[in-house]
């Protein structure tokens, strides 16, 4: 792994976690939208960086824009200010630094970063970077033409490999369209709004 | 095994520990939502960092000398992930939507109250 | 190692930096919107950057992608801030 | 906000550039980075811009809510349908060789063109009908 | 020779993005800071590209689309930048931020402190 990754690398995680911990201390429910945005754009590169493209661009138009829009107007319907409150609280500090110093302690077993012998990239990556998983009697890669091969390999994975699992996860966002739909259906008549007028007569 | 090698496996428990840490501790239901992105987002750097190989360039099949590439499976389980997250944070903010309407209010234990008082009503 | 790619961009993740110091400190929302448009130009430019120390094929498509997404995303913050409604 | 000609004439400017870029990641998703789900969100992107921009009533003058409601439904069939295809040939669910028999690496190539669109078309309307819903129009 | 050009032609804009930062962070209040934003740093955008356009010529012997995706982004920034600047200083305005005129700078302080707050 070559010096610049890894001194960006280090670098743009330094500044992400600082953006994060500013959006989640902060009590201006915009402002915190507003430093996950940044937060985003971080990861953006940070997946770049790590040789991530279609990831980095997958983040960069989810998080930077379509996560933003929503989440602001999410927020013109519940407010912006988040309730005044102990940012100190026990049982939760307890959890998070039980929990990640168990993670801490699991992650010393892990391949170092870039490990050419890590079980991740040996066994079943390289028969999807060569493309020859199930195939039988692959054809011969020409000039212009890949032969079998489709050059990005991640496309390849994702809609040929792996296109059970992506038809799958089409469904689910298919499904998350509804449910926003069903649930914010307006409910016109009914009497379970609690709203300030109406909880006395309820 | 310097730091800077151990650095993105230290970095992604923090971030999964923030977005822990206001799951729990903070009571805002927007808020929550925001620091379960927090969590996600530290799963989605441990796969990227486990899919990394030395001098490995992006899985973009090019025509000439055999190159190293990095692991493409992460990045496609990651990539579905994104949207999939995207997804889930729009039924969340649904949900968060329609208690503000129900409730009032969307803390949750300002929520608790309500449902207690409620309760003792009933009864 | 150290030539003038990698200066400029470690220049532009101080920029980086700074702007996220303004965007943590506000104080007002008009601040922390600035932070963040500047910081997605930041962005665009360190994409272009690494795109060429790493010498990668495909990083200048994010770079354009992220300079047109950019604006929109500084249009909906302003059109929150001013109406507090969005569409 | 719409009332700035500045910002409409910039706005206007970029949208068509958006939608066309969002088809180029779209059809470029086999050779470089990109794919249906980038474009997807792309184009919703565009359309969320216009309709900041613009006012929805024109945003829905140019894209009628019953066509993203049919999309959204169509992209997901179209993924089904591509699979079904390999079912009616005598071939298992989604393989997509047997869309062009004399040539299998072109078959490969155009299923995966048809999957890609299919989650694209998926992802842009669900993510348009997503922020609508959310910002209380009515279905 | 034309290296070297490229060279400074980055490294200058470096100096320009990151001065420019350094504007929005230290700068007194917020009109003034739309000016490091609005010029500085897109100066700083168009010479960093240009030098890498430069630098790509010379590299890759006239990779013709990579130098094309440059321009078109250095024309998008170009663009955006001073457009996305006056919308916030539009919308600053609209909603009455007042300028900081350096004459009672406690009152400017207190003026925006209470914007916050209103939020």
């Amino acid at each position: 792994m070559s010096d610049p990754v890894l001194l960006i690398n280090v670098l743009l995680l330094l500044l992400a976690i600082g953006a994060a911990l500013a959006a989640m201390w902060t009590r201006d429910l915009l402002g915190a939208v507003m430093l996950m945005g940044i937060y985003s754009l971080l990861l953006a590169i940070e997946w770049a960086n790590l040789f991530a493209m279609d990831v980095s661009y997958t983040e960069a138009a989810v998080g930077a824009g379509a996560s933003t829009i929503l989440l602001l107007t999410a927020l013109t319907r519940t407010g912006t200010r988040e309730k005044a409150g102990p940012n100190f609280h026990p049982t939760a500090l307890l959890t998070v630094l039980v929990t990640g110093a168990v993670l801490i302690y699991g992650t010393s077993d892990l391949p170092r970063f870039g490990d050419p012998l890590a079980p991740a990239t040996v066994h079943v990556a390289p028969e999807y970077i060569t493309q020859t998983v199930g195939k039988v009697g692959a054809t011969e890669a020409t000039e212009n033409d890949f032969g079998d091969h489709v050059p990005n390999a991640v496309t390849a994975v994702l809609a040929s490999y792996r296109g059970y699992d992506t038809m799958f996860e089409t469904a689910v966002i298919f499904t998350a369209g509804v449910c926003v739909i069903i649930i914010l259906r307006p409910l016109a008549g009914s009497a379970r709004r609690r709203t300030a007028g109406s909880k006395e007569d309820a | 095994m310097s730091l800077f090698e151990t650095f993105n496996s230290i970095a992604f428990v923090v971030i999964m520990m923030l977005g822990l840490y206001t799951l729990i501790a903070r009571q805002n239901l927007v808020k929550k939502t925001l620091g379960l992105g927090l969590f996600q987002t530290g799963i989605f750097l441990m796969y990227i960092t486990l899919g990394v190989r030395d001098g490995g360039v992006a899985p973009i099949l090019q025509e000439g000398a055999p190159l190293t590439y990095t692991n493409p499976l992460p990045h496609v389980l990651i990539l579905t992930a994104i949207v999939v997250s995207l997804s889930t944070m729009a039924v969340a903010l649904a949900l968060i939507i329609g208690v503000r309407e129900e409730y009032g209010t969307i803390e949750a234990d300002e929520i608790a109250t309500i449902d207690r008082a409620d309760a003792e009503e009933g009864a | 190692m150290l030539n003038a790619e990698l200066i400029t961009a470690l220049l532009v993740i101080g920029g980086a930096f700074l702007a996220l110091l303004r965007a943590v400190k506000g104080p007002t929302t008009f601040d922390r919107v600035l932070a963040v448009n500047v910081f997605g130009t930041k962005t665009v430019v360190l994409l272009a950057l690494l795109g060429y120390i790493g010498d990668r094929t495909g990083f200048l498509d994010i770079a354009v992608l992220y300079a047109l997404v950019n604006f929109l995303g500084t249009i909906a913050l302003l059109k929150f801030v001013e109406t507090r409604r969005l569409g | 906000m719409s009332e700035s000609v500045v910002l409409r004439t910039i706005g206007g400017m970029l949208f068509p550039y958006i939608l066309v870029y969002g088809l180029y990641v779209q059809m470029h998703g086999e050779i470089g980075p990109g794919g249906g789900f980038q474009a997807g969100v792309l184009v919703a992107a565009a359309f969320i811009l216009h309709s900041l921009l613009f006012g929805k009533e024109l945003t829905d003058r140019l894209l009628p809510t019953w066509l993203v409601d049919l999309s959204m439904s169509l992209g997901v069939l179209l993924y089904i349908g591509v699979g079904i295809v390999g079912l009616v040939k005598g071939s298992y669910f989604l393989d997509y060789s047997v869309l062009d028999p004399t040539h299998p690496a072109h078959a490969e190539a155009l299923g995966m063109t048809l999957v890609e669109a299919g989650v694209g078309l998926t992802v842009a309307s669900v993510i348009l009908t997503m922020v609508r819903k959310v910002n209380g129009e009515p279905a | 020779m034309l290296e070297y050009v490229a060279d400074a032609l980055m490294i200058l804009g470096g100096f320009f993005a990151f001065s420019g930062s350094l504007g929005i962070l230290r700068l007194p209040d917020f009109y003034s800071r739309l000016h490091p934003s609005g010029t500085s740093d897109t100066l700083g955008q168009l010479l960093i590209l240009g030098g890498l356009s430069l630098k790509v010529i010379f590299d890759s012997s006239g990779d013709g689309l990579s130098v094309g995706k440059l321009v078109a982004i250095s024309l998008l920034l170009f663009v955006t930048t001073p457009a996305s600047t006056h919308a916030i200083s539009r919308v600053a305005q609209l909603s009455g931020l007042k300028p900081w005129t350096g004459a009672d700078s406690k009152e400017a302080d207190f003026s925006q402190k209470e914007e916050d707050t209103n939020e």
